[in-house]
């Protein structure tokens, strides 16, 4: 149960975000809002990247303010980048080594001695399973540059999905996918969230919010403007006005 | 799990004995000598930039750490040997990490020149402390190594005590390549904000790296104090830092054998073409110039090229 | 306050050097690990033509320019363009190789020893309050000034100078603008030599040239450059003549011997406390 | 890797086959640093052979003369070293220019039985004596015991010193401090300075503040005419000494109008045609500045004086005791008054340089010119 209380954060005079507060319970949760609203910069203050001026974040009742990002990934946050973070000179399979390296350590020493055999299977194991998941399984050997955008997407998530964590959060994950791959897409979040994993997205594209997420959060100049179920927030004039612009102006 | 690259080991291990036996003239066992220190340190340079891509410009510091250490503690105290290696290696090992801690958040050019500035730092100190380090006419009489019993004091004896040393720290670093850990630093290079929000506390590996790799350095100096016998300032100024640099570059950043295969070349090559001095400046630049120019991946990319399958290093 | 005059006098000279490091950072991000040996080039360039041709001054300079103006054109055309893997560590090393080689060049034509180059002004001696400065340093203080005003004015205000800064921000971005990107990092050599060779020209009366002093010049202009903020011209400026005076004081106050070694602590704690020195811009890394 | 195999084994048969001649070795920092040392040395040494092969060798045979370049560094001069020994199987080494090269090679040579005649000053070379160990230059002592002699005459007590941060510079600093004692002098300020500094007012600057009877600058190249040329902006009343590393018509040209008045200690060869007549020394003198300077047409320096020395005393101990290194050692150490352009030397069991005071002038600077003092 993550629950961000009273955020602010200001680059120098510009509020990107001002009191900022709500609280998301388990299923898929969508942060939406207009560009610029401030999406990012809260989804970087929860990820630990970014030290907001006022406020908190509690996930299990666990203050995560102060925490850098990987004490916080150690709390069971793990997380997909806007505009893909990918490792180049390394296959797509040694990519996911990096979701779990902090996780499945081997001993320095059997490790270094090639005795640790039994330690590589497993990890080959939970490898094939999350590629498996994200059906990406015939790209793994390839390097980042030579495959498609929508099978990077899909590594990225597969190496957050791979340190098993209890909260996914995913910048865009739809973004510049055509609509085979978002419906792809769509299936593998209902998997995971089956898997007892609960997401929190942040997305613009509305079709892809409503028929995913349970919940959603409206996000306009940096103030929450409307949260509640999908049906809530469409009905909800100072959403249809930051999205569609006023009427009468 | 990659498969450990057996054949570089043997071939180092076929090398340095069947030249042992082959060639009896200390000359020629002296330059290999001088090539296996240069690989090492390139080595250790080719892990930090190459791998973890800590561009440090002041490795020759940690090398006279370990070189000094070892001198001062046999010429004026008198201690044993082989403590003063492991003292000079704890020594480099907590001065690079307090100057680490510092430096190492800094990136790029001004990572580059904090770690020059260190190594000029310590250059400085080892002429100023003349009293101790005997300054620029540097240290005389340093004591010899002796293990069971042999006392190792000329190039052949030093060639296989040597050699043997080399050799085990090429298996260490092939399987450190092939281990789990070499992707950590790998993943840091590439991209710190992953590594960080996957759990790698970067800064505390970072300098762990680079703690790790100055004592190492300064572990090959002391032995390069043993074999020598006198050392001074000028072999750990920030030219040997610059050599290393390009050593590790023309060998091939990131790959195992970058570091021994630039190592190799630019301390042969300037011996054979040592009678033209004038024109030695010269002819070493081009060189240079043309390996960075059209053989990007280095030597050892270009061997992987050639060999095509049947290496994969 | 002696420390202060001799330190504005070697601060001018690094100031040079980091302005010339400023322009290339500024088009090509890229740090010159040959700037030292333009100064070198400068300086010897001035010798022959002044004391074996026995030109008059400025035809000196004239020739001493264009032929620096080539050497930059020279060094981008020919052997930055051809690296294939252009990654930031090849690239430095390709500067560095190109150093070795121009310092080899300079053994060969000019010798090993140092060569004295007639001062261009009379050569006194001027008091001022505290200690006493040389004429000719004076000299080298006021066309560093000129030339920090002039660059930072093109670079500012010129539609070249735009082009310049443009390349830096985003090569591809500038190239679709229609701004010819070779040709604009070949201009940024071809500046940079330009200002090493005048570096080196105004300050061999006083210090002699030597082919072995471009390391030293590089370093300390580097280090200068750093110090005032990479990319700044101010910076560079500033960076020089506090680095300067920062070693002169130290030799002043401590045992001499040690005036390098605060120096470069000075250069450590600026870098830790403000990583892009007093003037440089901070970088927004974006994650 | 393989293929550096096939070019170090073609090396050796290069190597090993040189025809039977007497080869003298010869290292000489040529390039780096010091290389304004270096290559004086080595154009001397160049032009001794080929006169000494002219007039015939040693009993007919030709002396094959093998240089290299050590740029400065010990590791390269110990690679240079053992290349010289194992490789070219020579029978003496000269040289090298600086200290610390002759102490990285100093136990090789004992350890391969080599002589070695080597061309830096400092007095760690030959202390503790080494049977095959020699070097021509004076050592920093003897041109310190010169200028405080000279000072002590004059009555000047309190004396500054400002010396470069390299092995000349050092070695000179020790002696400076070391026997200020015995002259009763004061060392009332020690600065320092790098070889590539480029300005030195602020170091002059504090010594002017404790006004002292004299300065004394150690150092060689272009960083004492800086200091020079400093002296004079600051208009230092004091006197200025030089060490005997400037005596050189180069050093005139850098430090120009700033150098008039200035005193240094020189070999005779800096002041030869100035020597009168009956000076024992002249003839030789004149007859190496017009042949080095007619083959290579550069002014002599004295640097090239300590080489030409080397050789001599290689020749003396290669006619006395033939081609056997030991032999060579012994009668180099025997050698007794030889007239050398540095000096007369005089070897000892115990003194393998065998120079005395009188091989030091003290000399002045007049109207951009030498003049002898005394």
């Amino acid at each position: 149960m993550l629950e961000v209380n009273d955020i602010s954060v200001s680059f120098g005079g510009l509020k990107a975000l001002s009191n900022v507060s709500f609280k998301i319970d388990c299923g898929i949760n969508a942060l939406i809002g207009p560009n610029g609203a401030g999406k990012t910069t809260l989804f970087n203050v929860i990820s630990g990247f970014l030290k907001p001026n006022t406020g908190y974040v509690k996930y299990n009742d666990f203050d995560i303010t102060a925490l850098p990002p990987y004490e916080i990934f150690k709390r069971g946050i793990s997380r997909t980048f806007q505009n893909l973070n990918l490792i180049k000179e390394v296959s797509l399979k040694e990519n996911l080594y990096l979701g779990i390296i902090e996780k499945m350590k081997p001993s320095l020493l059997k490790d270094m001695l090639r005795t640790s055999k039994p330690f590589w299977k497993n990890v080959e194991a939970k490898i094939e399973e999350v590629m498996e998941i994200t059906n990406v399984s015939k790209w793994g050997d390839l390097k980042p540059e030579s495959a498609p955008y929508g099978v990077l997407k899909n590594f990225e998530l597969a190496r957050a999905l791979i340190s098993q964590p209890s909260l996914l959060l995913l910048d865009e994950p739809a973004a510049g996918l055509n609509n085979s791959e978002k419906e792809n897409l769509a299936n593998i979040i209902n998997k995971i969230t089956s898997m007892g994993i609960d997401v929190l997205m942040v997305e613009h594209d509305m079709s892809f919010v409503s028929n995913l997420s349970k919940y959603v959060v409206c996000l306009n100049f940096g103030c929450v403007i409307g949260y509640g179920t999908y049906k809530e927030i469409r009905e909800n004039e100072d959403v249809i006005k930051a999205y569609l612009g006023d009427i009468d102006a | 799990m990659k498969k450990t690259n057996k054949l570089y080991l043997i071939f180092l291990i076929v090398f340095l004995s069947v030249f042992y036996f082959l060639v009896e003239n200390q000359f020629y066992r002296s330059i290999v000598i001088y090539v296996m220190f240069n690989a090492i340190n390139a080595s250790l340079l080719n892990i930090l930039f190459g791998y973890a891509g800590i561009i440090s410009l002041g490795q020759a510091a940690f090398f006279g750490i370990g070189a000094y250490t070892t001198g001062i503690l046999t010429v004026h105290f008198g201690i044993n040997p082989f403590l003063t290696i492991l003292i000079g290696a704890f020594i480099s090992f907590v001065v690079a990490y307090i100057v680490g801690f510092p430096t190492l958040k800094l990136h790029g050019h001004y990572l580059a020149m904090a770690t020059l500035g260190f190594g000029m730092i310590v250059y400085i100190l080892f002429n100023e402390f003349t009293d101790i380090t005997g300054g620029p006419s540097g240290l005389v009489g340093i004591a010899k190594l002796s293990i069971f019993g042999i006392l190792i004091d000329d190039e052949s004896k030093f060639y296989i005590f040597f050699s043997v040393i080399f050799v085990g720290f090429s298996i260490l670093l092939e399987l450190f390549d092939k281990s789990f850990y070499s992707y950590k630093l790998k993943f840091i290079k590439e991209s710190e904000s992953a590594s960080k929000s996957f759990g790698i506390n970067v800064s505390k590996v970072k300098l762990i790296v680079f703690a790790t790799t100055s004592m190492f350095s300064a572990v090959v100096g002391s032995l390069f104090a043993f074999y020598s016998g006198f050392i001074s300032p000028v072999s750990f100024s920030l030219k040997y830092s610059i050599d290393l640099f390009v050593m590790a570059t023309l060998g091939g950043l990131g790959s195992i054998t970058g570091g021994t295969l630039g190592a190799a070349l630019l301390t042969v090559f300037p011996e054979l073409i040592s009678n033209f001095e004038d024109y030695e400046m010269i002819i070493y630049g081009s060189l240079l110039a043309i390996i960075v120019m059209f053989f990007p991946q280095g030597i050892s990319g270009l061997i992987k090229k050639m060999l095509g399958k049947y290496v994969r290093s | 306050m002696q420390f202060f005059y001799s330190g504005l006098t070697s601060g001018s000279i690094y100031a040079l050097v980091a302005i010339g490091f400023n322009i290339i950072y500024n088009t090509t991000g890229l740090i010159n690990f040959a700037q030292g040996e333009f100064v070198v080039l400068g300086g010897m360039l001035m010798y022959t033509t002044l004391t074996i041709l026995g030109l008059p001054v400025s035809v000196a300079f004239l020739v001493t320019f264009i032929i620096m103006f080539i050497v930059g054109v020279v060094f981008e055309k020919f052997f930055l363009r051809y690296v294939k893997l252009k990654t930031e560590t090849n690239l430095i090393a390709i500067t560095i190789a190109l150093a070795v080689i121009m310092r080899g060049i300079a053994m060969v034509i000019w010798g090993r020893d140092s060569l004295a180059v007639p001062p261009y002004i009379e050569d006194k001696t001027i008091s001022v309050i505290g200690g006493s400065m040389n004429s000719q340093s004076i000299l080298v203080i006021i066309v560093c000034f000129f030339v920090a005003i002039i660059l930072s004015s093109f670079f500012k205000y010129t539609k070249y100078g735009k082009a310049f800064r443009a390349c830096y921000d985003d090569q591809t971005a500038a190239t679709i603008c229609g701004i010819n990107v070779n040709m604009i990092r070949m201009l940024s050599f071809a500046i940079a030599s330009l200002l090493g060779a005048l570096a080196g020209a105004i300050i061999a009366p006083i210090t002699f040239v030597t082919y072995t002093d471009g390391i030293m010049a590089g370093l300390k202009g580097f280090a200068a450059a750093i110090i005032g903020g990479l990319g700044s011209f101010w910076g560079g400026l500033f960076g020089g003549f506090a680095l300067g005076v920062i070693e002169g004081f130290f030799a002043f106050v401590l045992p001499s011997g040690f005036k390098d070694a605060f120096a470069f602590i000075i250069l450590l704690l600026i870098l830790f406390i403000k990583p892009t020195g007093l003037f440089g811009k901070k970088k927004a890394v974006r994650v | 890797m393989k293929k550096m195999l096939l070019i170090l084994s073609s090396l050796i048969f290069l190597g090993g086959y040189a025809y039977a001649e007497i080869n003298l070795g010869a290292i000489f920092s040529v390039t780096g640093p010091a290389s304004y040392l270096g290559l004086p040395e080595k154009q001397t040494l160049e032009m001794l052979v080929d006169e000494y092969n002219k007039a015939g060798g040693f009993k007919g045979e030709k002396i094959n003369l093998i240089v290299y370049d050590d740029k400065g560094e010990d590791a390269e001069a110990r690679k240079k070293f053992l290349r010289l020994a194992q490789n070219d199987k020579v029978i003496t080494v000269i040289g090298p220019t600086r200290t610390g090269p002759s102490l990285a090679i100093k136990d090789e040579a004992q350890k391969n039985s080599i002589p070695l005649i080597s061309c830096a000053a400092s007095k760690v070379i030959v202390h503790p004596v080494n049977k095959f160990i020699f070097k021509t230059p004076q050592s920093d002592e003897l041109a310190v015991e010169k200028i405080y002699e000279y000072l002590q005459k004059n009555k000047n007590k309190k004396v500054a010193i400002i010396t470069s941060q390299d092995g000349f510079g050092d070695t000179g600093r020790n002696a400076l401090l070391a026997e200020a004692k015995n002259y009763g002098i004061e060392i009332i300020s020690d600065e320092r300075f790098k070889d590539t500094d480029k300005d030195m007012t602020s170091q002059l600057s504090k010594i002017a503040s404790k006004s002292p009877d004299a300065i004394i600058c150690w150092g060689i190249g272009p960083a004492p005419a800086i200091v020079a040329k400093n002296y004079k902006q600051l208009n230092i009343k004091a006197p200025l000494f030089m060490s005997h590393g400037v005596a050189s018509k180069k050093f005139l040209e850098l430090a120009g109008s700033a150098a008039e008045g200035m005193y240094l200690p020189a070999g005779r060869l800096t002041v030869v045609d100035k020597l009168s007549d009956k000076d024992k020394y002249k003839p030789i003198l004149m007859d190496y500045k017009k042949k080095f300077e007619s083959t290579y047409n550069q002014p002599v320096s004295s640097f090239g004086g300590y080489a030409y020395d080397a050789f001599m005393l290689f020749k003396l101990a290669l006619e006395k005791g033939g081609k056997d290194k030991e032999k060579i050692a012994e009668a180099l150490e025997n050698i007794k008054n030889y007239v050398g352009s540095t000096g007369t030397f005089n070897m000892s069991k115990d003194d393998h340089n065998g120079l005395g005071k009188e091989s030091f002038l003290m000399i002045r600077v007049k109207n951009n010119d030498w003049e002898i003092v005394e």
